[in-house]
């Protein structure tokens, strides 16, 4: 029997802060003190708090150590696996206090969440079956199994879950659909082409947790009639790839999965493809296309829905990673539990990565209906280095930019869409003073230019339009009308495009000039940018009376643009100079010398004689 | 056309283009399809993309094996062993249609009797083909519920063609797949008015619409007709009429618009005839190597030069106009022979094509109801219509066969003339490209087709090729018993290893220099689709 | 039946129909650029966007309901219309007046219907993405500078050939009509058969030295036995293109390469112009009468000598009903029935 | 087709389904997609070969021609983004003389910028092959391409 077991994360963004170095010293080190019979060690998944990692629990006292190395090891075997001493510096310090807080659930990132997509990440070693098992996995399918599809559905319907994939369409309804359909044969999808950047919750449930998910399609094929399944999956996620195809072959091992499942006369089959790098596939007929191995390129309407006409034109039923995985918990608790958390229309949790400019990130689940503004100073443990908030992005490209005014709102799918903004699947990026609006525009609908499919005309040309223009004016050659202009394109795009997609596609843009237009018009206007990023609408600049001439800049300017004697004021040579901003990051904080200008400080600048 | 008038009592296609491009099974055999006829290419790659089946059986891995879900590689002169090895499979595994045999057809039992010898095993050691491959076949097109059955001169070209026509006849028969929409016995017909040209006459046997000199009835009515008596014994083919001129019997060669000079078996022995020929004559668009023989040459008017009516191969009758005036003098064949005849002494006074046409429609039953008023009214027109008020036929043999019932007729599979041997270790087979035509008189003259296939590849085997130190594009010497050319090929796996492949189109290229001009003792067809050759690479 | 109200007029309908189908039927006009009536739709260049029960649609695809309310003229959707169109021309090649389909060109006809002005494109910009020409096959070219990606030749190639020798490749902006590795038409499995030419709507693909035709003559190809009908363009007294006749129940309007580019025989300088008579070993011109009374002397003479059946004629595969009944009339008229043609190559 | 490729596509049906994977199999053997496989797969499967290529086109991971032996994957995210990605994607470029894309002569170094490799709480990151390296500055990505340089020489 082990004394203690530790939980070393092994996701994704742990093992590239070295989690499997830790491991391996800790294994050494154990063995050193003979331990290796009393501590257990489990490779866990994500547990969401990525940029602390890597992460390392020690049960059963629930120590939280963060950001450990392998160099930690010794210490913390002999100190506290073997003397029993907590090692402070390893601790998590509340960034606002700087106090140690020893157990996870302390850590204001934690404590706000509700987690139950994200139930077992982090928990347990997903590549092991028994684990999953022990926290009662698999017993939702025993459960269902028993279950008539009806009953099944109307457990899903009542509990009122929605589609965790960002539309938010209620799941319990698209699953009757598929059941009523008469066909000889139907599939079950589960749509893990997570590709919005920002987004990786669904990484880190295949990664942590996909035995939740088979669990899920084989609920959701029992309930509908189906006995094939295809979940497809990013390519990019190779560690996720290989933990679900490993979780399938425990599940057909112990019978969970293949003929005659528990001897219920149910039979299920689940295939992995591996999507091959396009975010338009993540729209379900494309993703359906793309399975079939073509170009993935969404359906127009008309068409038939995919849930009555999708894969080889065989009913098939839709769903997300998230929405799969909850499923067994809500099979298991009953409606009710799941529909007593959230809002009154929306139910249950919602998944998000926080990232940006926040003092905390990573990914959270929070229950429907928390104030915006709590995610962000609370969980997120507000901005870093003092710098004020500006806004936060959602929904990813196809999301919106919400302001400081909207701090307020109680977040669910019908409120952030009627912001201006989405759920989507889940990105939420917070912005600072820092961050140049026009410039995070720009940056989405980059990314939208070079996803769009390009079958149609809006998409393919309206958002290269739009970019057009969002260059211009972050290059100070923005032409009066290009809001207007940019306005009137995205009406068009939106109400013309094929695809969500591109329907989508303007929101960055749009929701940026509803909230901040005066950003837009001084980059146009003043050819000013107020956050000081665009390169051709500033200068760097050395105040000559802060400079103490001490040489840091000028050793480390890459175009040679500063010019200067030792202990004598630098002087930047704007001809030369690349905007890298080196200079401005080197300078010390006690001489702030290097000064960033834009607009009105820069004629002022030039107008002053050149210094 | 022999084998199908025997077995149903017209050599025609049976069915039209647009009624077989909806069959649900296409058994296409000896027929290049998408490059010789592509229009019709078209058709079938559209219904098989849409769902229906295809067998194709051919020496060459052609563009449409790439398409079929039976692609029976066969060697080349074997298409009889594998129809009856097909028939066996039908016949033995009760695959037959037994209401259509019995009542629409005759002999089944001995058919049934004398292709029990024609195991799927001992039909794929003649052919090459898998016992398996065959069998499979054989179900496919059994089991359709339309299946057509195309072909071209893949088939006819042997000394065993008119037996394999009879052998695909007897296939369609026992199937039940005649005589009704999508299905059918189907021969392609290679040149735009090859059908008009057998209709109007032109050949030896037969009057107009097949009525056969030596039947008096017939004869008679021409007689009567033209004023004139009529000699009742059939005439030479174009092979005897070579013969003929070989050995002194006939004396003046008259040749409208053909060039046996590059497109007949055997060259060397057309040449020499030509040559023998006492007075030949020539009348052409252009110069062709059979014109430069000539002792007379006649010039001219080309297809859009001049009026008239082209029979298309679902027998379709259609109109032709003249779009702008023949070059110099030249003049419409019809003219230059109507002036002839004036020239010899005979009152003929057409004074349009429309008036030949009229002349046509009253002596031909199966024309009797074809009018140029009717075809610019209605378009077209498919033979037989018999009278002004009939709206044509699309598909032969509907209610009963031409001839009444049926005939089956065993065939024996028989190889070809000429095998491969020491000095000879390479099959050659002949056929089209997309681009040409025929000797390329005009192709070879329309600037773009030109420059697309400016010259003979002739296509050689890889594993051949690597063989013999052969690359893509390389000058190579064929040579048969019978004469040699030079060209150049192009190395791929559309011919299997054996078998090299060459078109007729290229007179720099002559493989009918090579070709074997041994006859199909009853269609007269000399077997240009297999002779044996030797291969050489010609140092640069 | 079905009653479609469009624009405030009940028109009537059948079921199937899209609403395309019976605006076109009751001549009501909407802009289209990737529809194509021999064609399955696309739905991609949205130019036909109308407004049916109130939802914005592409009229090309949207089947038909009855009671269905259509307008093909609110602002809405000559917003989208006219961006859309604009959008197609932000990066297209705009030099009309050089263009070979200058005044027949589809991308004209909707940017003039949807009043596009120099002002308007003036706030967009301009962004050509790709100015390749494919010069590689000798009857058409491809000038990538005008192509609107509408992937009308993609279906023409798949649907009605059944090559799919091109597909669109790479996507997005980058979206281009390509052969396997972006290699040139002819390298391709390209049949020549020149269908995406003529259905191509702008100037992107194009005939090669193309000469507008001053009047066009019916007629029927003298190739294969396929017997597809032809429309002979004609300009004086040359012949200077083909296309197929639609009206024709064989081909429908389609042609392989040979149909539709292998005319230029037809003006060869090469043609025969007189009668020839060999004269000392040389084939010299002569006139007709001459010719013919050498011949007829000669059939006199043979027939004479040795009798009918000393005369062969081989008669055409080529040549029309007519040609061919003459000369078998007239050597049967002589008495011989020699008489064959080529059928059997 | 060469034997090596037969190879490959020997646990494939012959079903227009298996394509992207058939072509991932085919690229991890050979690093890209060369010309003549992708006409062997058309065959194979029965699907045009502009079809195969259109295909292959549209999907990010597919390559055309050799890449290097290192594929540096700089992640272009929002976090990354916003936390100055450009820097380090910058100093990558310029120390290897690529841009986006592009493989040094010595196919050594492979560069291609993607939209998130979904580690955004470490925010910039890059993944080399398949490790992840985050916390980006211009210092370190130069240190980790040395790493890289020396590995490969030794």
């Amino acid at each position: 029997m082990y004394d203690k077991q530790i939980l070393i994360c092994a996701g994704t963004g742990c093992i590239s802060s070295g989690a499997l170095d830790v491991k391996g010293s800790l294994e050494k080190e154990l063995e050193k003190h003979n331990l290796q019979d009393k501590v257990r060690i489990i490779l866990s998944g994500c547990h969401g708090f990525c940029e602390k990692g890597p992460i390392f629990i020690v049960y059963p006292e629930d120590i939280f150590y963060c950001g450990v190395t392998a160099e930690d090891m010794p210490e913390l075997v002999e100190e506290y696996l073997v003397k029993g001493n907590i090692v402070d510096r390893l601790l998590y310090k509340d960034p606002i206090t700087g106090e140690s807080v020893t157990s996870h659930e302390n850590i204001p990132f934690y404590r706000q969440q509700k987690r139950l997509v994200l139930r077992n990440c982090g928990v347990i070693d997903p590549e092991n079956i028994d684990e999953y098992i022990i926290r009662d996995g698999y017993s939702g399918l025993k459960k269902s199994l028993q279950m008539d599809p009806k009953e099944i559905i109307d457990t899903v319907k009542n509990s009122g879950l929605r589609g965790l994939g960002g539309a938010g369409f209620p799941t319990g309804r698209k699953w009757e659909t598929a059941y009523k359909i008469e066909s000889d044969k139907k599939y079950v999808v589960c749509n893990a082409d997570e590709g919005d950047p920002g987004a990786f919750m669904d990484r880190s449930v295949l990664e942590g947790d996909p035995h939740s998910v088979l669990e899920g399609l084989m609920i959701a094929g029992k309930a509908i009639g189906s006995d094939e399944a295809y979940v497809y999956v990013r390519a990019e996620y190779p560690l996720a790839v290989r933990r679900l195809r490993k979780a399938i072959a425990q599940a057909e091992e112990y019978g969970l999965l293949g003929e005659n499942i528990l001897n219920s006369g149910f039979n299920f089959k689940v295939n992995v493809k591996e999507g091959a790098g396009a975010f338009v596939c993540g729209e379900s007929t494309a993703l359906v296309i793309s399975i079939e191995g073509k170009r993935g390129m969404p359906k127009p309407l008309p068409r038939p829905r995919t849930t009555e006409a999708g894969l080889w034109d065989k009913p098939t039923l839709l769903n997300n990673v998230k929405t799969l995985s909850v499923i067994p918990q809500i099979i298991n608790n009953g409606a009710d539990w799941f529909a007593g958390i959230g809002t009154e229309k929306c139910k249950g949790t919602a998944v998000f990565a926080l990232t940006g400019k926040t003092n905390c990130s990573g990914l959270i689940e929070v229950p429907m209906g928390i104030k915006l503004g709590k995610i962000i100073h609370e969980i997120g443990g507000g901005i870093p280095g003092g710098k004020k908030f500006k806004a936060v992005q959602t929904g990813g490209p196809s999301g919106g930019c919400l302001p400081e005014s909207k701090l307020d709102l109680a977040v669910d799918f019908d409120t952030l869409l009627q912001a201006g903004s989405m759920m989507g699947s889940g990105g939420m990026v917070v912005l600072d003073e820092t961050t140049c609006m026009v410039d995070v525009a720009r940056y989405f609908l980059n990314f939208t230019v070079e996803e769009s499919c390009g079958q149609c005309t809006p998409c393919r040309s309206g958002t290269l339009q739009m970019l057009e223009i969002l260059n211009d004016i972050c290059e100070g050659n923005g032409r009066e009308g290009d809001v207007e202009l940019l306005l009137e394109l995205g009406k068009s795009i939106i109400d013309s495009s094929i695809c969500g997609l591109g329907k989508s596609a303007p929101n960055p843009v749009l929701s940026t000039i509803d909230y901040f237009r005066d950003e837009y018009e001084a980059h146009i206007k003043d050819k000013t940018c107020p956050a000081l990023v665009c390169k051709n609408l500033i200068i760097y600049d050395i105040d000559q009376e802060a400079c103490t001439g001490c040489g840091r800049c000028r050793k480390n300017c890459p175009a040679g643009a500063i010019a200067g004697d030792k202990k004598e004021p630098h002087v930047i040579d704007q001809e030369k100079c690349t905007k890298c901003a080196i200079c401005y990051d080197l300078c010390p904080d006690r001489f702030s010398a290097v000064k960033c200008l834009t607009g009105e400080k820069i004629t002022a600048m030039a107008k002053g004689g050149g210094n | 056309m022999a084998g199908l008038a025997n077995a149903f009592g017209s050599g025609a296609m049976t069915n039209s283009i647009r009624d077989i491009t909806q069959a649900d099974v296409f058994f296409i055999i000896g027929s290049n399809t998408t490059e010789a006829h592509p229009v019709i290419g078209y058709r079938i790659r559209k219904a098989i993309r849409e769902g229906a089946s295809l067998i194709v059986a051919d020496p060459r891995r052609i563009d449409l094996a790439e398409h079929a879900d039976e692609f029976l590689q066969l060697r080349p002169g074997t298409n009889e062993a594998l129809l009856n090895g097909i028939v066996h499979v039908v016949i033995n595994e009760g695959l037959y249609d037994q209401d259509f045999i019995r009542e629409r057809t005759e002999g089944f039992d001995e058919l049934a009797e004398a292709m029990q010898k024609y195991t799927p095993e001992y039909v794929a050691e003649i052919t090459n083909v898998s016992a398996e491959a065959i069998r499979k076949a054989a179900r496919l097109y059994a089991g359709a519920k339309n299946a057509a059955i195309l072909y071209t001169m893949g088939v006819t070209q042997h000394t065993s063609g008119t037996n394999t026509v009879l052998a695909i006849a007897n296939l369609a028969m026992a199937t039940g797949n005649i005589g009704k929409p999508s299905s059918g016995v189907n021969p392609l017909r290679g040149q735009n008015n090859v059908q008009g040209a057998c209709d109007m006459g032109g050949l030896p046997p037969v009057f107009t619409g097949y009525q056969p000199v030596s039947d008096p009835t017939s004869r008679k009515k021409f007689e009567e007709a033209w004023g004139v008596s009529l000699n009742p014994e059939p005439g030479l083919t174009v092979t005897e009429m070579m013969d003929g001129a070989l050995d002194g019997r006939v004396k003046m060669l008259y040749v409208m618009g053909e060039n046996p000079a590059l497109t007949d078996a055997n060259l060397h022995h057309v040449q020499e005839a030509m040559d023998k020929v006492e007075f030949l004559v020539v009348q052409d668009i252009f110069l062709t190597e059979t014109a430069a023989m000539a002792d007379v040459v006649l010039p001219a008017a080309a297809f859009a030069e001049k009026t008239g009516t082209f029979v298309n191969t679902e027998r379709r009758v259609q109109l032709i106009n003249q779009a702008v005036a023949p070059p110099g003098e030249a003049k419409a064949d019809w003219q230059i022979l109507q002036d002839l005849a004036q020239k010899l002494g005979f009152n003929w006074q057409y004074g349009s094509t429309e008036d030949i046409f009229n002349e046509i429609a009253t002596l031909t039953p199966s024309y009797g109801g074809i009018s140029y008023e009717r075809l610019e009214r209605e378009g077209s027109l498919q033979w037989p219509c018999p009278t002004p008020g009939h709206p044509g036929t699309p598909i032969l043999h509907g209610e009963k066969f031409t001839r009444g019932k049926g005939l089956f007729n065993p065939v024996e599979y028989t190889p070809p003339a000429e095998l491969t041997d020491e000095d000879y270790p390479l099959s050659l087979t002949t056929g089209r490209n997309l681009y040409h035509y025929h000797s390329g008189s005009m192709t070879h003259r329309s600037k773009e087709i030109e420059e697309l296939r400016p010259e003979e590849l002739a296509q050689v085997n890889t594993e051949d090729a690597a063989r013999m130190g052969i690359c893509d594009g390389d000058l190579v010497k064929l040579s048969s018993r019978r004469g040699a050319v030079e060209t150049r090929v192009e190395v791929s796996d559309i011919v299997p290893p054996g078998v090299v492949f060459m078109t007729f189109h290229y007179k720099e290229a002559a493989v009918n220099l090579l070709t074997n001009d041994k006859l199909d003792p009853f269609a007269k067809i000399p077997e240009l689709k297999v002779c044996a050759v030797k291969l050489e690479k010609v140092a640069s | 039946m079905a009653t479609v109200n469009i624009n405030g007029i009940d028109v009537k309908a059948r079921e199937g129909m899209t609403v395309l189908d019976v605006a076109q039927s009751a001549g009501i006009y909407i802009p289209t650029l990737c529809y194509h009536p021999d064609l399955s739709t696309f739905g991609g260049c949205r130019v036909c966007m109308v407004e049916a029960d109130g939802s914005a649609v592409t009229a090309c695809r949207a089947p038909i309901k009855d009671g269905m309310v259509v307008r093909t003229d609110t602002e809405r959707v000559n917003q989208m219309r006219r961006v859309n169109v604009e959008l197609i021309m932000t990066n297209h090649d705009q030099d009309c007046q050089t263009c070979a389909k200058n005044n027949n060109c589809k991308l004209q006809e909707v940017c003039a219907f949807e009043g596009i002005t120099p002002e308007r494109m003036s706030r967009l910009r301009r962004v050509i993405t790709n100015k390749e020409q494919d010069t590689s096959n000798p009857a058409f070219k491809r000038d990538f500078a005008k192509c609107i990606t509408c992937g009308i030749c993609v279906r023409t190639c798949e649907e009605i050939n059944g090559v799919a020798a091109i597909d669109f490749a790479f996507r997005g902006y980058k979206t281009t009509i390509s052969t396997i590795g972006n290699k040139p038409i002819l390298e391709s499995k390209c049949e020549s058969c020149g269908e995406c030419v003529e259905r191509c709507p702008t100037g992107a693909l194009v005939v090669k030295n193309q000469v507008v035709p001053e009047r066009e003559v019916r007629t029927i190809c003298s190739y294969c036995g396929v017997g597809c009908g032809l429309v002979l363009g004609v300009r004086g007294n040359r012949v200077v293109g083909v296309r197929g006749d639609r009206q024709n129940p064989v081909n429908q309007g389609h042609l392989c390469v040979k149909g539709r580019y292998g005319f230029g025989f037809i003006n060869h300088p090469d043609r025969l112009k007189a009668p020839l008579v060999k004269k000392n070993g040389t084939l010299t011109e002569t006139s007709w009468d001459e010719a013919l009374t050498l011949i007829s002397g000669k059939i006199k003479e043979f027939t004479d000598k040795h009798g009918p059946n000393s005369l062969a004629g081989l008669t055409s595969a080529r040549c029309t009903n007519e040609d061919n009944y003459l000369f078998q009339k007239l050597f049967r008229f002589l008495g011989t029935n020699n008489i064959d043609h080529c059928a059997r190559l | 087709m060469e034997d090596r490729l037969k190879e490959i596509l020997s646990p494939f049906k012959t079903q227009r389904s298996d394509l992207i994977p058939v072509l991932q199999a085919v690229q991890h053997e050979y690093g890209y997609l060369p010309e003549q496989q992708m006409k062997g797969i058309a065959k194979f499967l029965g699907v045009p070969e502009s079809q195969v290529y259109g295909v292959a086109t549209f999907y990010a991971q597919f390559h055309f021609s050799p890449r290097g032996k290192n594929i540096i994957r700089m992640c272009r995210g929002t976090a990354c983004h916003v936390k100055g990605v450009s820097k380090a994607a910058d100093k990558i470029q310029e120390k290897l003389e690529i841009r986006v894309g592009e493989t040094t002569p010595d196919l050594k170094f492979t560069y291609e910028e993607v939209a998130c490799i979904g580690a955004c709480g470490l925010a910039p990151v890059m993944m080399i092959n398949d490790r992840t390296y985050g916390k980006l500055t211009p210092d370190k990505v130069k240190d980790i391409i040395d790493s890289y340089e020396e590995t490969s020489e030794a």
